[in-house]
């Protein structure tokens, strides 16, 4: 009896053995479908809404009417996934407001993107390009010191014409805005996977105390906690899951608050592969040691 | 089986309306399927996806080579009348001298020159990159309230131990010299811990945007 | 950064003065003490296992264009390709970049030519692959699955390939050793190696295999400009736990980027 | 010589290729001529001296103070604008030694019908595309130029790399579920830190600690909080640690080359 106990639990621990040895493909094929699975059928999961994106929320709602918004766009393809979900969020939350914006972009790829995004979603909130928003067009990324400085003093000749090479002060959202400096800026949002917030604070920031969004990407994120700590920027959106959480408080489920799913999800894969793992191991060591 | 036939006519339909985008879709297509293709085991598919890969890059990066680099910075210098840059074109063929037997040591003096570059920045880079991370070590260990004496204090034995590790001249051989070049190993393997996990995010960020291609631009199951 | 102010330049010159003087003076013939560096010892092991599998070794210099970390790579490779040499094994060195490429070529033809065997040297075996970082680990993964390589060497620059090199690697069952100055990428090549150099270690590498007293008096040097850091970064943090000082005197903690 | 007595701005641009062409034979051959009569003994000097040079420029811009009211030293413009440019065009023009290699391997592999032949023709058949249509596109202005480079672009090199990129994610997942195991006590560090922190990042793990005050004492225990303390703190503490002896060896590096002390690599051999 006991011998057949023995045997039994030996038997167990032989089966958890093996689950130290998991195939990598399974792994692969287990992570491509938990992947998909949320991006397909959509499903609640909870989301705490951070701080720094409710701070950054706030200063839009905060923002008055008659100022204009600038959404700084920096990403191109390469970070798709996270940039263009959080500018969306933006824009949707502008347009909502009754907010005028204006999109300048320093990657020609991500002008395109953006200027897209931005005439879908004004499409289907009935609003018009020139009057509620307008795209200013792209600028190569070695003049964007000058050109933040030149915002500074002098919107319309340091923009001069927008993306359809129309001089920009024949637009009605252009009328009265003269410079960052007369106060005509209410907002500054930065879409971008890379390090270049420290321009805004500096140039912008500093001399005109405009606020600040930024819009990282998660392995950027890090970055921009200094100066967020330090009260430069009014609130920032980490990668895919910031863009989330600015969805929920707009009360969406677009792409990122799916996506955020799959990040849940592959997280808890790695998670649950990994005390499966050590499972196996402790059970292995147990059964060498007994043997 | 339905469902296949509508999604074949709508690709059909794309074809119809829209042959280079959905050209376009379906080039990207198989390119992200042959290189997935590698995860099950390696195939004919993937070589030729990587071969096409690797061919594809190598024309482009000569044509970005000539179009955004050699133009502008060279041949509309010299076109517009800045003669010595003629001089890059023979310091660039110096390179070539690799090839002969004899007088390889001409791509000598030009590897020096690139050489004598590289480290004469390095004083400059040494200062930009360390300055602000020694400046951020200067952590008060008084003054402060209490939880951040902790962190700091913290902050400040995991630097020296840490550095103490990378000490190679002197032999870790009494148990005093040994303890805190092993604590260093302890927190650098922590710290390699927290950066394993926070790079998880990212990349699971770019094998979304890539499932999200396949599933939502070409499937067309997620909306 | 863009000058040196008068701090900055005085912490280079007493570092540049402590290598250069440990240099010289390992010259004239001091020997000098360097503790064991388990990863760099089993470079060799690693070029044993190839030779005994009758297989290939491969050997990735990274992919920055020719810079220090690169440098220090075709260091290692020299070293790699004088034992593989001897042993007749093959070692495929696929690069990135076109000057690093005809360095290693050179590299590889001496290492043939030096043991006596130029006619054993193939000029296949160096390969340039691209200069897109992707496109370079695509082709990394085909000579790894292709060439049934026995051991996989990567020594020099990495960035987000590196995690594909690697599990690649270790999926076709190849021994690895892993060298780099890329601090972020350190966690993944130890998930995935079998032995993984860690941040400077990567730089007493020419000195620890090539027994040169020129090398290892740097490394020595190295140590004490280390020791100097340590106690620059010691004052500060006394500076800034003396309220009073740091009150009247707040220039103390910024002095290096003052400008 | 020729670019600028013969030729000028403005001519056609068959006349600068024939001038520039000339111009390079003329002036590299006599340079090739000179450097030829460099005894042998003398050239490891010659390189030595062209390497210190070099090295001269971007240090002594470092140094040297600048004037009061100045945007940089008498070396700044010419350090950073003319010299950048040079190594810019000077390693472009090395390309062509990778190209070259690059086509000569797959050339043989055709030739010589090796296995997987078909694959180098693939690889010739994409360079030539990429670079012909790239051409097409910088000459011609018709809008079926752009379109063919664009879609070639996105099909055979955006898409692959993204998809190249987004491999990691897989192989992260079986390294960590191999890698990640309680066999030492570093390994357990390392599992724990990377576990913390990979729960910290994701929602569910906020999720977790919701329940704890936004603000005060407690607050610091929310695992968004702790997550970025480890990242702030210890790791960051840990990473400065690795990178002052790196660059620390960098600097030891480069004061070698500079200097041409350097030993090993390529640099002991004969000239």
């Amino acid at each position: 009896m006991e011998r057949q106990n023995q045997s039994r639990g030996d038997r167990i621990l032989q089966a958890f053995e093996s689950l130290q040895h998991i195939d990598r493909r399974v792994m692969y094929a287990l992570l491509a479908i938990v992947v998909a699975f949320p991006l397909i059928r959509n499903f609640r999961q909870p989301l705490v809404v951070t701080w720094p994106v409710q701070g950054a929320y706030d200063t839009i709602e905060k923002m008055p009417a008659d100022k204009l918004a600038i959404i700084d766009i920096l990403w191109d393809s390469g970070t798709i996934a996270e940039s263009r979900p959080q500018t969306e969020a933006l824009i949707r939350h502008l347009m909502i407001r009754n907010k005028k914006f204006a999109i300048v972009a320093f990657m020609p790829q991500g002008n395109k993107l953006a200027y897209d995004s931005a005439k879908a979603i004004g499409k289907e909130l009935g609003k018009v390009y020139g009057k509620d928003w307008i795209d200013w067009g792209y600028r190569p990324g070695g003049a964007m010191i000058q050109f933040m400085m030149g915002l500074g003093r002098d919107i319309p000749g340091t923009v001069k014409s927008d993306i359809e090479g129309k001089p920009v002060t024949s637009y009605p959202i252009m009328q009265g805005v003269k410079s960052i400096k007369n106060g005509d800026v209410g907002l500054i949002a930065e879409v971008t996977p890379s390090g270049t917030l420290d321009y805004w604070i500096a140039f912008v920031y500093g001399p005109y105390r405009t606020p600040i969004i930024y819009c990282p990407t998660a392995v950027m994120a890090p970055e921009g906690y200094n100066p967020l700590d330090a009260g430069q920027i009014k609130g920032m959106l980490t990668g895919m899951k910031g863009a989330a959480e600015y969805e929920s408080l707009l009360g969406r489920k677009d792409f990122a608050t799916r996506a955020t799913s799959s990040l849940s999800t592959s997280h808890l894969l790695i998670i649950v592969l990994i005390i499966i793992g050590n499972i196996g191991y402790i059970s292995s060591r147990r059964r060498r040691r007994e043997g | 089986m339905h469902i296949v036939y509508a999604w074949l006519s709508e690709h059909a339909r794309q074809f119809v309306s829209n042959p280079t985008e959905a050209f376009a879709l379906w080039l990207a297509v198989g390119a992200t399927l042959g290189i997935y293709s590698i995860l099950y085991k390696e195939n004919a598919v993937y070589r030729l996806v990587e071969h096409i890969y690797i061919g594809a890059a190598a024309g482009y990066y000569s044509y970005i080579g000539w179009a955004q680099t050699l133009k502008p910075l060279w041949w509309d210098r010299i076109t517009s009348g800045e003669w010595p840059w003629i001089f890059a074109l023979i310091g660039g063929s110096m390179f070539y001298f690799i090839y002969s037997q004899r007088h390889v040591w001409i791509s000598r003096v030009i590897f020096g020159a690139l050489l004598g570059l590289v480290s004469g920045a390095a004083f400059k880079g040494f200062a930009g990159l360390n300055v602000d991370r020694i400046e951020a070590s200067f952590k008060p260990l008084w003054g402060v309230p209490w939880p951040n004496i902790v962190s700091n204090a913290l902050a400040m034995l995991i630097l020296l131990t840490v550095m103490i590790y990378f000490f190679f001249s002197f032999e870790h051989k009494t148990r005093l010299h040994r303890a805190p070049a092993n604590l260093g190993r302890w927190f650098l393997m922590f710290a390699f811990g927290a950066m394993f996990g926070s790079t998880v995010m990212a990349r699971m960020s770019l094998l979304i945007g890539r499932v999200w291609f396949l599933l939502h631009d070409w499937l067309g199951v997620a909306h | 950064m863009e000058h040196a102010n008068i701090p900055i330049a005085v912490l280079e010159a007493v570092l540049v003065f402590l290598i250069l003087y440990k240099i010289f003076s390992a010259r004239r013939g001091r020997q000098l003490y360097i503790r064991r560096i388990p990863g760099l010892n089993a470079i060799d092991e690693a070029i044993g296992r190839a030779t005994e599998m009758g297989r290939p070794i491969m050997f990735s210099p990274g992919i920055r264009p020719l810079d220090l970390p690169t440098l220090q790579a075709l260091s290692i490779l020299r070293h790699v390709t004088k034992i593989a040499a001897k042993y007749g094994t093959r070692v495929i060195v696929p690069t990135c970049d076109s000057v690093v490429y005809t360095i290693a070529e050179e590299i590889s033809k001496d290492a043939y030519n030096s043991e006596g065997r130029p006619e054993q040297f193939n000029p296949d075996d160096i390969r340039y692959l691209s200069d897109d970082q992707f496109a370079y680990a695509s082709g990394c993964v085909g000579i790894l699955t292709r060439e049934k390589v026995a051991s996989s060497l990567m020594f020099g620059a990495f960035f987000a390939e590196a995690l594909i090199l690697a599990e690649t690697g270790h999926n076709v069952g190849a021994m690895q050793v892993a060298g780099t100055p890329s601090t972020t990428q350190i966690p993944f090549f130890i998930t995935s190696c079998d032995y993984t150099i860690i941040g400077d270690e990567f730089y007493a590498a020419s000195a620890y295999l090539s027994r040169e007293p020129t090398l290892l008096g740097s490394l020595v040097g190295q140590d004490y400009a280390k020791a100097v850091l340590i106690i620059v970064v010691l004052l500060g943090i006394v500076i800034a736990s003396i309220p009073w000082l740091n009150h009247h005197y707040p220039s103390l903690l910024t002095l290096f980027s003052k400008t | 010589m020729f670019t600028q007595w013969l030729v000028k701005p403005g001519a056609p641009q068959y006349l600068w290729v024939l001038a520039v062409l000339g111009d390079f034979l003329i002036l590299g051959g006599a340079l090739f001529f000179l450097l030829r009569m460099v005894p042998s003994r003398f050239r490891k000097t010659l390189v030595a001296i062209v390497t210190f040079g070099a090295g001269l420029i971007y240090s002594v811009e470092f140094f040297v103070p600048v004037p009061a009211g100045k945007d940089g030293n008498f070396l700044t413009n010419f350090a950073q604008k003319t010299v950048t440019d040079v190594v810019l065009v000077l390693s472009t023009f090395a390309l062509g030694l990778g190209i070259y290699s690059l086509l000569r391997f797959h050339g043989r592999n055709l030739t010589r019908m090796r296995p997987g032949w078909h694959n180098s023709l693939a690889l010739y058949v994409a360079f030539f595309a990429m670079l012909l249509t790239g051409f097409w596109s910088m000459m011609s202005k018709a809008p079926a130029a752009a379109n063919t480079f664009d879609v070639l672009f996105r099909g055979t090199v955006a898409a692959p790399g993204a998809t190249m990129f987004s491999i990691i994610a897989f192989y992260i997942v079986s390294a960590a579920y191999r890698a990640f195991r309680i066999r030492s006590a570093e390994a357990t560090l390392m599992l724990a830190a990377a576990f913390v922190v990979m729960l910290g990042s994701v929602p569910i793990g906020e999720y977790l600690t919701s329940g704890l005050p936004v603000t005060g004492f407690w607050s610091n225990f929310r695992m968004e909080n702790v997550n970025l303390w480890i990242l702030k703190e210890p790791n960051m503490a840990a990473w400065r640690g690795i990178s002052f002896g790196v660059e620390i060896g960098a600097l030891a590096m480069a004061l070698r080359t500079w200097l041409s002390l350097e030993r090993g690599s390529f640099f002991e051999r004969e000239l």
